[in-house]
């Protein structure tokens, strides 16, 4: 075991990976020489050259479809989006070839691509730059979309996208890279597709992903102390869905609370929230709850930017009436 | 940097075999297109299908001095590009009736035409989304340090698209072993070249990258295999991407469900004189490589050949129903 | 009152508030001499001159994005897509500087702009040309979002989009063109927020939008001689959605089925059915279920293609099924 | 198409009042950025800021040029040109503190600066988006049949983007009042420009549309002043665009979160030298328009104003919080 950054143990996985596997190649804006804007690819240019750390100019929509032929003819390239918002610019690309090609092609051709890099609301990052793309993919077909959390999930996930066939949104959070946890020395995968119980509980189900993750658990502490156990589940699949993780826990504790940073109208907690609603209406004794971002684009002033998304208290808040309607 | 126009006695040496094959190639993409409108009329195809009818110099002259291992984007006019590259009649034909033995399995349909045994890359249905995917296998092709060349066509109105500037630029930074072919056929649907773009001569903007930029005769299949011949070479010695814009045009409507009411007639008949497949023809003749009469019996087979094709794409399955998801994960193969 | 075609409908007012207002102007490809791909702005070059229906080069980020910079300084461009998936390469324009730049800018600017055209599965156009955008745009803040069904709304929901000064999306059919219908000679104007409650009935809401509101009319007729009384609802608005109307339904019917055509993971129906639970949970005697498109590209192929939309067979079934558990 | 560097003796006459006028503007400039500096260290703003030291010859040279009701947009680098363009010291700051009394009252922040007002149509943290925004404005302007100019700044890593094509496209078709002022240092973030453009010279690529392009000394105000004054004249005169290519050099980090390791001394030493202040000094006072002791005063002026601005800014009130979803729609004044 050793400690390390979220963004150590994203380079790692990512250094593993190209160390194991020729076909893997980072491609990104100032990924090579500069080392990435949040490090993630500190030093690997100088180990794997710089056809293999792809410094590429500032063109996302081509370079994003240059990494999906590539991949359609064997390599595995992983592009880091400096910020995944400016990844709107390639939403062509990704929509069309990454998305649906393979399809059109009669199951012809791979995409394996990994488009990562950060998202989320910072630290008065402005509008544009504290984006949540995450829900405006969603509905795009072909897509797998994994959002991390913890240092061990971002390494393990990583490796596991880079390994999977098909494309895959990988998204991070900008305020989450020095996160420190202990992880283990030897080679672990985590799988794309199945979400993680971080606490069991019965009273109450806790959805959420990303950054909200920990906002879910200080809300916890405070929850607990009020006797109530809830069960926090970090869903990291936001597509597909791990329904199965998710009907069990709505099964077991009848209320639902879906707490996400992204917007509400036609975020990831809508599809959530219907998807719930479809499969195990009869075990809910509550309304399917989402604690979102604000419908609005994130101010730069610093107290309002603090009300557009989800904070423990308001967490706690949620939890404490829907459990107040308790019959 | 250079831009010059091929002078059009400059051919490399073409012999019998090798003018058969054009010959075989450019009568095949003509009488394939044919029998397409045919077939539309009749109700065998459905959506939106976009004739190559007057470009086939292009196609011909271009594709067919590529190796099997050279890879080829296209976009929504792609039936041509796709058999010059090798794909069988029968296999374009049944994509276009829908069918399960279609090169995409009936899933694509005539924009959305995919050959990976052939490395076609594809057939796009957005302008210009081909060209950053040539442009993958072509640093593929790099970083992997094989000689294989990438070619995409596309037309005179995507040049004013970003991808098509984006991708000139990354193609002489890592000097990519790839050809982008410009079909100017003078309109895109009904817009006009010279309304869309503040610069008609398109070969000139490779300049702004340091490319090499060349006009050629789209209507000369043998411009066109000088014009491929010598930027393959360039591209497979590792100097670096052309540009190469090919002067053309197409002799139906954009699309099958195009009046086609905006095309001066004058300008129609102009180029209908200029038809590759008579010059061809007269090539091949004067040069004694093969007679009328041969090149007749050329074209029966190829039309017996698209009859056929068609046979097939009728008696082809379609994809079964249950289907529908098959296909999309690369888990399902 | 005359008869008009669906085409002609969004014609004539797209003329009418031309005339009425010079700052009105149409861009797009092929808009002008070409006429519009589906022949809305046929003969307005004619009338209107170069400028004012300007045929653009094929950049559709670019035009978008001058578009809202015309929009800024006090036009009110009206944007055709030649197909709405062709907007998927100004998704940068349309999400950063028409959907976030007035709040960004402190409301300083006004964005009113329309971007209209057509989507949705044809015959056998092909996964590209069968995109349906609404999911897509769904979760992007500051824009409206509507879409046409009847040739009625089609006008008269033009005209008040090119009105409002706000960045409207406005949807169109690729099938629907050609419908026909007796509309008013007088000018009237139909609001971009109010769903159309198209049937009334006690049994169930059937929710829908576009031309997914024939097959649930269709289905209706079959439904009705089997003695059950659905309500149906066009939605019309998408963002915002109608909830005072959509409510009121639920309150009465209890029981609510979703038609969409959009594919529904991530669709707009995931929205609806997450709104309706959190707003009248109680009210529900079932679970509210989405009939949408399958997630997967349009497959070409016509058999496999009817497979992925409702049909009002698929319609009738679903209504059966779920009023089946009535007690 | 011309593309010539311009005489640096052949300025139009300049008074006093307009050195002065220019002076004032550049100190301003630096003034504020170094105060920009103290206060990001000091906590008082968050998020990236992006300062513009070195580049300001370009903002005083071409903005200064303008008339109060022509368009400018900028980019994350944009406190200089709001300023140039009239949008007092007080209201940017304020912006940066995220106050109410901001430019773009406590909403927009460094990347987004807005002036209604000054027409100021933004600052845009995405790079190239702020192009087809002033393309727009430049339209309208021609659609309405006004003279109004339209100016857009950006960097040299931007001209690889499509948007960068595609406006100079459209800006030639209709000939559109308008001016594209590259700001070449060199630099995109940690990206040298030579690495991310095949063509290192951004003028020569207005030759690709038919746009004049010309290479300014982004170093020397008077330079910028005098390309700007041809220019806009030529904007003004219904002639069309022109392409500016600035050679500057930024004096801090990308931002101010960045190392700023890649850049070489040397490189660094060499541009500092170029400083357009102490040029613009030197030529005000060799041609007698002002002393020495003139010019150290309106620094001192200069230096209160921007005191007054933090002062200003850190006495402003907050937006209310629950305004939050004010100003979304064009119904919230
Ligand atoms: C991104 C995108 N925008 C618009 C279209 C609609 N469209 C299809 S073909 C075409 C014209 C293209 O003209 P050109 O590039 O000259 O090719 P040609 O059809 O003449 O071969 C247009 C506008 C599209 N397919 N994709
Ligand atoms: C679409 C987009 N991609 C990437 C970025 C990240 N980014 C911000 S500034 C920058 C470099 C821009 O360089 P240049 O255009 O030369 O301007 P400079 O910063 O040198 O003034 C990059 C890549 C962005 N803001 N927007
Ligand atoms: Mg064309
Ligand atoms: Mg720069």
């Amino acid at each position: 075991m050793a400690v390390k950054l979220f963004y150590e143990a994203l380079h790692d996985g990512l250094e593993e990976e190209m160390q194991r596997n020729k076909d893997v190649l980072v491609i990104g804006e100032d990924v090579g020489h500069y080392g990435g804007s949040y490090k993630v690819t500190k030093g690997l240019h100088e180990q794997f050259g710089d056809l293999r750390v792809l410094d590429t100019p500032i063109c996302e929509n081509s370079f994003t479809g240059m990494a999906i032929g590539a991949a359609m003819v064997g390599l595995r390239p992983v592009i880091e989006g400096m910020n995944m918002g400016f990844l709107l610019l390639a939403f062509n690309q990704i929509a069309n070839n990454a998305g649906m090609l393979r399809y059109t092609s009669g199951g012809q051709f791979k995409i394996p691509i990994v488009i990562r890099g950060p998202g989320g609301v910072g630290r008065q990052l402005g509008a544009e730059h504290s984006q949540r793309l995450e829900g405006y993919f969603n509905n795009v077909p072909g897509l797998k979309i994994v959002h991390t959390s913890t240092v061990y999930n971002a390494k393990g996930l990583l490796k596991s996208a880079i390994r999977d066939d098909n494309p895959v949104l990988f998204f991070e959070h900008v305020l989450l890279y020095n996160l420190k946890e202990e992880i283990p020395d030897e080679e672990y995968y985590v799988p794309l597709d199945k979400a993680d119980v971080v606490r069991s509980g019965k009273d109450i189900t806790i959805l959420t992903y990303g950054r909200m993750r920990y906002h879910c658990l200080d809300a916890v502490k405070t929850l607990v102390a009020n006797d109530i156990d809830p069960e926090v589940i970090d869903l990291i699949s936001l597509k597909p869905l791990d329904m199965e993780t998710i009907v069990a826990s709505v099964k077991k504790t009848h209320r639902v609370i879906i707490v996400e940073e992204d917007m509400k109208s036609g975020g990831i907690g809508a599809e959530v929230a219907a998807s719930i609603i479809e499969q195990c209406f009869d075990y809910l004794d509550a309304p399917v709850i989402r604690l979102a971002g604000k419908d609005v684009p994130v101010p730069y002033n610093g107290r309002m930017e603090e009300t557009v998304i989800p904070y423990p208290k308001d967490i706690v808040r949620a939890v404490e009436d829907m459990l107040a309607l308790r019959v | 940097m250079v831009q010059e126009q091929l002078a059009p006695t400059k051919y490399d040496p073409i012999d019998r075999q090798e003018a058969l094959m054009l010959y075989r190639d450019i009568v095949l993409g003509r009488t394939f297109e044919d029998m397409c409108a045919q077939m539309y009329y009749r109700g065998k195809m459905f959506g939106f299908v976009h004739l190559y009818n007057g470009q086939e110099a292009v196609s011909t002259g271009f594709i067919k001095q590529l190796r099997p291992d050279d890879y080829v984007t296209s976009t929504y006019r792609d039936h041509v590009h796709a058999l010059s590259k090798g794909v069988p009649p029968r296999a374009v034909m049944a994509e276009l009736f829908g069918k399960a033995t279609g090169c995409s399995k009936g899933r694509g349909g005539s924009m959305h035409l995919f050959s990976a045994e052939h490395n076609l890359l594809g057939g796009f249905a957005f302008i210009g989304e081909g060209i950053p995917i040539a442009l993958g296998a072509a640093f593929a092709a790099k970083y992997r340090g094989t000689d294989q060349v990438s070619v995409c066509f596309f037309g005179d109105g995507t040049t004013n698209n970003g991808q098509f500037f984006e991708c000139l630029n990354m193609a002489v930074l890592w000097k990519l072993p790839i050809l982008f072919v410009v079909e100017n056929n003078l309109w895109s649907i009904g817009m006009q070249h010279h309304r869309a773009s503040s610069v008609t001569d398109i070969y000139r903007k490779a300049d702004a990258f340091d490319m090499p930029g060349y006009l050629v005769d789209g209507m000369d299949t043998l411009e066109c295999r000088q014009a491929a011949i010598k930027a393959i070479k360039r591209a497979r010695a590792g100097e670096g991407p052309t540009l190469l814009e090919c002067s053309t045009y197409r002799f139906r409507g954009h699309s099958l469900a195009d009046p086609d009411e905006l095309r001066d007639p004058k300008e129609k008949e102009f180029w209908r004189k200029q038809d590759p497949i008579p010059k061809l023809t007269k090539f091949i003749q004067e040069q004694g490589l093969a007679s009328a009469a041969e090149l007749k019996l050329i074209e029966q087979e190829i039309r017996a050949e698209v009859e056929d094709a068609v046979q097939f794409g009728e008696d082809s399955p379609e994809p079964p129903v249950d289907e529908l998801y098959r296909f999309q994960f690369a888990e399902d193969e």
